[in-house]
């Protein structure tokens, strides 16, 4: 048994790792933030050029032709950082969209200058308060209309997958039937919009019944990128312990702080061991994959949680300024809990893949 | 068991009563409107002043220094009827009459009284506090900032170093300072306190940018501030002692409590699920919310119950932080829950969506919530030593000097 | 505001505390689950004889006519020394379901037996797996058939009050159409019967409409109970704690103890303040008892399920042995947990009860 | 990432399987049958003897005292293998390889590794555990069994004290005993390692009844049990280093992992709700279970991290007790919440109803799991510590002889 990254893939996180602690400083995200940026532009790039951003795309579309795990491996990195970049938007759910569903031109025209990070791509979903799937905005021939809000990175972006009904269809954005209105994000690194679309131009996408997949292999890259954010609160959280002073001692000898930061631990090892099945069974196209990803994701959620939450605790009064690093963890968190679906959208997922347990007609989601 | 005042309780209510209907409507505070910090202030003195006419400024200090004399229990009812009304209260009119007056009239001199109880309780006088340091959070004693003796026989002290969530220090005339004079002793052997001017040259007053996005705490350096020996509160070296008299005072919550959870149930009821319900329907976030409303309730009755014992002239010690301690975390809880039950929406809501708005602050304000005041931690450190009769920590900083702490 | 039990109810407490403090040492308990025995029948004896069987019965059936939070008061004690009688089955349910919904035959017939603590009671409610409200036994005439299981303390009752759809009706259960086999039930200290009707005599009881507040009156005292076993576990725990040393000092003396405690503390505390709300309610015959009883189960479940857990850890080994007394609450919690509906039932009745809740189809037990 | 084994692993697991086969049937427990214990130790002795024979007893143990020589790898693919057979496998046969032989063959001298390895390999001599005491438990160097030389200069040790959860201490030939030979050092010097044959007079194993009712563990009380020092292993004060030995032995689950939340799964569809549905149709049970079931698949997924540590000659350290707190406190929760699904019918189910019965023992069970093997704050501990690198508790007890510690 190896169950563990491969070193070519250890290899490419402490690439990821090494780049990212060089460009991506907390202070440089306090000026985007300032700056009321759409994102870390030159870091995008600088991403593209590296080849991470085609890492799982084929090698055909300009790709790395690498898989899930790979892609984990880095979207763990960007959250470690809490990167300001539309690499989940794009790359997780767009480009793997288009790949998943898209008709061949549709590929060769998107997906290599997806990889490269040239075009930039979002996804939506949601049409407003409620679940993740909107059902009002359908598509009529090639023609689109309604709202899709709030849709994360439109601004940026040069194309939406549309998700209408059961079906996705593939919107530019630059054209006059769509209108973006930037709306107030909780996280402040990572945009948000409202896209209203009036009788746009909308191209269907062939790929039938997509849905499911493109949704569970996004979840596991929320799984690993929610890993690698909650590490790094982990980490600031027992190294601010472990330098602050009270009472004559460390606050990292009480009790109170070691075994909440114990329980923190266990978490993130638990989570990130779903991931890696998750990622593996993505790979392998595993029927596994579905109750995998569900299992991969609520055990993300609940440690990214605990992690985000009790870090700021740890911190005290400091945790609460805009100069300490907190709560960049603290927002973003809240959004990987709603992203791509919530706590219950998942567990009802994982139940229903359960043998047996689709036999009544519930209602719970 | 009821829920009546008793014949004293009620005969001071309905006096109170009448007294603020009468002059309580001349300070409302405009609704919806945020006024600027300075006006804030102006009327919160206003106020001050309204309430120094009617008798009702300093209810528990004693009349000796021009307080009223009364009972903890008159200003819980005072408060109780007070909240009824928008008016202009905050930091800049509490911490004189609650933190500032109380030492000094315990500490101070007769001067040092006559100077500054009647200013303060008249609303002429505002005050902010100089506790807390980057070093000093829960353990209050730790604090670095220094005074030494000028050198010029002045008898002045010269003082040194930096505060932290002094609310209002930019919009307030004076200071509550403790510092430490001796750091050859142990920590809590070392400390003094002052009272400070805070227009005396070398104080800089810089707003801390919060994680909310508001500055409503200040950072205060202290840079050769000269302060005379006459504003020294008593000893030297007695400042721990002060500082308890301030921390220890009796707190209680105004007992007006408005439910937040029968707002949760709303936000879900509001938003829609996949089946043609409401968020409400999924029986995880109805049993979340039910037990929050069972504890929310509980914490409303358990209010009473201090109540109650304050109106006995019993003291509820730390058993009035059993309140904050669930009230925090349970407000962290029932936000988190429902941003995550309205979905993605709850991230990045239509402009005017002012119920995800307030739950997004929520969310927030409740790190704040778990941490000021004293600290989760701390308050099951208190609980469990003061109400469980459980020991102490171990100190590893009892009888060492401070400047042989690490 | 005077929100605390007055000067008599104190009494009424010390009182009884101290009669059980004296009659229910923890070895007496061991010895009646050596003897498989039935119930504590002289202290039950005794209570009666002292009036606490009929502390809430009218006084012209015998009893003292106090409240429901004086009934609470004894409730709370009973549950700290984990008494081996029926008196949550006889006096909480059964003789309160007669003074509720009784004819004034039955009422006099039955009552100032009960009171007395001669004629004991049971309610059959449950047929076996699932919610407290069973379906499937009805009433023809005055002829019932058909199975309630589990019905608390059956083996020593001599009438049973039996839940038939919305109504209630009164059955002796000395008699050939009844059937009472005793099963092996996890609180040891509380003997649960399955009881077989087979075309048994009933008289059905005219009072309609009235399970609903014989539920909230009586999750009104299973809460008093709970908040009593809570505290005697909370006491227990700190003890032992005090006591045992370890690496050098106390047990007590460690954050993981001490934090643990203080957080049981709350718990007890909280559902004490429900309990003490719940019970005036039910006193005034408030509209707010719904919610205010539903309220007042739910705090007081979750208080006595941390403490009865955190109790036996706090103890370590020990706590594991029959000898130690832990065991005892431990069993009697996951009872109080489910009797009377669970928390399940009790979180729908609470939403239930709050306006504009109710407005939706839901399907939420 | 793989699930597969590498070709060494592989050839081993062939070739064990294959023995297996061949000789595990005849030593195959009976279904459903309980046998008495005396019954299950002779047949775990038997089954030793045939491991013996088959070169698979004592697999990690050094070749030189007669054991196999293997890697750590090697015991846990022997072990999944043998897992798929119910033998007769216990505290009766894995105490004498797994505790007594590695500090034996590590502290003992080649006379006493001659005398005990080769019979306590071939299931010839069993052995039981006395470490424990009533005083100490987590902190088990504070234990107050003492020994003191017999004063007729036969050099023997005379014991006196007691001892508890000593499984099978009734049915097994020897016992591993750490005893305090000198209470006037410090708790972890004074302590000296022996074995003790358990005929020896003044041996006195009295079982304990246990909250589930079972008495699976014992009391042992020692009263002037004479020992000769022949049987003592290591110096004299070295018994804190033998207990290291043992304690700090790599242990890792045998992989084999049955899903209990698929059982509370179908626990909870055969519970029928008020609307004709079952009880997980109630999403708050909906979601518990499925979060318990994310954290079990998690649990399984890392202990395969752990066992491709293993596999690596890593030694996972105090990583591997992460699953057992997290295991402990899921059982106690999901067990806890499978019998309020089911309402009061799981207080007193019908007879016959076996999934109500072995729930309501796993709840029980739970207490002893958060217990046992490191309670849940110990294990904390040592991950705060070893994991995270944090400092360890104050010790209070580090320097002080132990007959001046309370």
């Amino acid at each position: 048994m190896n169950f563990d990254l491969s070193d070519e893939q250890k290899m490419l996180a402490e690439q990821a790792r090494n780049l990212l602690a060089d460009r991506v400083p907390y202070d440089s995200l306090r000026a985007l933030i300032d700056a009321g940026a759409e994102w870390d532009e030159p870091l995008w790039r600088e991403l593209g050029a590296m080849g991470f951003l085609g890492a799982n795309l084929p090698e055909d579309a300009g790709g790395l032709g690498l898989g899930a795990l790979d892609l984990g491996v880095i979207a763990a990195e960007l959250g470690r950082v809490n990167a300001a970049v539309p690499f989940f938007s794009s790359i997780v759910l767009a480009a793997e969209a288009i790949r998943l569903a898209g008709s061949d031109e549709q590929k060769a025209r998107w997906l290599p200058r997806m990889a490269t990070g040239e075009v930039v791509g979002c996804f939506a979903s949601t049409e407003g308060p409620g679940p993740l799937l909107g059902s009002k905005v359908t598509l009529a021939g090639t023609t689109i209309t309604g709202t899709k809000t709030p849709v994360a990175d439109a601004g940026v972006a040069a194309i939406a997958v549309v998700q209408c009904g059961d079906g996705l269809a593939l919107v530019e954005l630059n054209q006059p039937g769509v209108t973006r209105k930037r709306l107030e994000s909780f996280d402040q690194l990572r945009p948000h919009y409202r896209l209203d679309f009036s009788d746009a131009v909308a191209e269907p996408m062939p790929g039938a019944g997509k849905l499911d997949e493109l949704l569970d292999r996004a979840a596991v890259q929320a799984a690993f990128e929610a890993v690698g954010a909650a590490e790094a609160c982990l980490t600031m959280g027992r190294d601010y312990a472990m330098e602050r002073q009270i009472f004559g001692r460390a606050l990292a000898s009480y009790q109170a702080i070691k075994h909440k930061l114990a329980d923190v631990a266990v978490g993130v090892e638990l989570a990130r061991s779903n991931a890696f099945y998750a990622g593996w069974a993505a790979d392998e196209s595993s029927g596994d994959l579905p109750a995998a990803a569900a299992a991969a994701r609520l055990t993300a959620i609940s440690a990214f949680e605990a992690a985000a939450r009790e870090n700021l605790q740890v911190h005290g009064g400091i945790g609460y300024t805009f100069e300490a690093n907190c709560h960049f963890y603290y927002r973003r968190e809240r959004l990987l809990a709603v992203n791509v679906g919530n706590r219950g959208f998942w567990a009802d997922r994982l139940i229903r893949q359960q043998p047996g347990s689709q036999s009544t007609s519930h209602k719970a989601a | 068991m009821d829920f009546n005042d008793t014949p004293e309780e009620a005969a001071f209510r309905a006096k109170a009563r009448d007294w603020l209907a009468a002059n309580a409507p001349a300070h409302l505070m405009p609704d919806g409107v945020r006024l600027p910090d300075t006006e804030e202030a102006e009327r919160g003195r206003a106020w001050m002043r309204a309430l120094y006419d009617g008798g009702y400024s300093g209810i528990t200090l004693p009349k000796s220094v021009g307080g009223q004399g009364g009972t903890v229990i008159e200003a819980v009812v005072f408060a109780e009827e007070e909240s009824k009304y928008h008016l202009p209260k905050g930091p800049f009119t509490s911490i004189g009459t609650g933190m500032a007056l109380p030492v000094i009239s315990k500490h101070g001199t007769p001067e040092q009284i006559a100077r500054f109880a009647e200013p303060t309780l008249k609303g002429e006088l505002t005050w902010c506090q100089l506790f807390s340091e980057p070093s000093a959070g829960s353990d209050l004693a730790n604090l670095r900032t220094k005074a030494v003796r000028a050198d010029d026989g002045s008898g002045d002290w010269i003082v040194n170093g930096q505060k932290v969530w002094s609310s209002w220090a930019h919009l307030t005339d004076w200071g509550i300072l403790v510092v430490r004079t001796d750091p050859t002793v142990p920590k809590h052997k070392g400390l003094t306190f002052f009272v400070v001017d805070m227009k005396t040259p070398g104080i800089d007053v810089r707003p801390i940018r919060q994680i909310s996005g508001a500055s409503d705490f200040n950072e205060t350096f202290l840079t050769d501030v000269r302060i005379p020996d006459s504003q020294r509160i008593g000893a030297v070296g007695e400042g721990w002692a002060c500082c308890m008299t301030v921390l220890m005072g009796e707190r209680l919550g105004s007992g007006s409590h408005k439910s937040a959870i029968a707002g949760l149930l709303d936000y879900a009821v509001a938003t829609p699920d996949m089946m043609g319900g409401n968020a409400l329907d999924n029986g995880a976030v109805r049993q979340s919310l039910a037990e929050a409303l069972a504890e929310e309730q509980a914490e409303k009755y358990f209010q009473a119950r201090l109540r109650t014992m304050v109106s006995r002239g019993e003291n509820p010690g730390a058993l009035a932080g059993m309140v904050k301690l669930a009230y925090a975390r349970r407000l962290q809880k029932t936000s988190g829950l429902a941003l995550e039950l309205r979905g993605m929406d709850a991230m990045a809501p239509a402009s005017g969506d002012a119920a995800t708005a307030e739950i997004q602050m929520d969310y927030i304000w409740s790190t704040v919530m778990r941490i000021a005041g004293g600290a989760d931690e701390v308050l099951r450190n208190q609980i469990a030593e003061r109400v469980l009769g459980m020991p102490g920590d171990v100190r590893m900083d009892k009888d060492v000097p401070f400047d042989q702490l690490r």
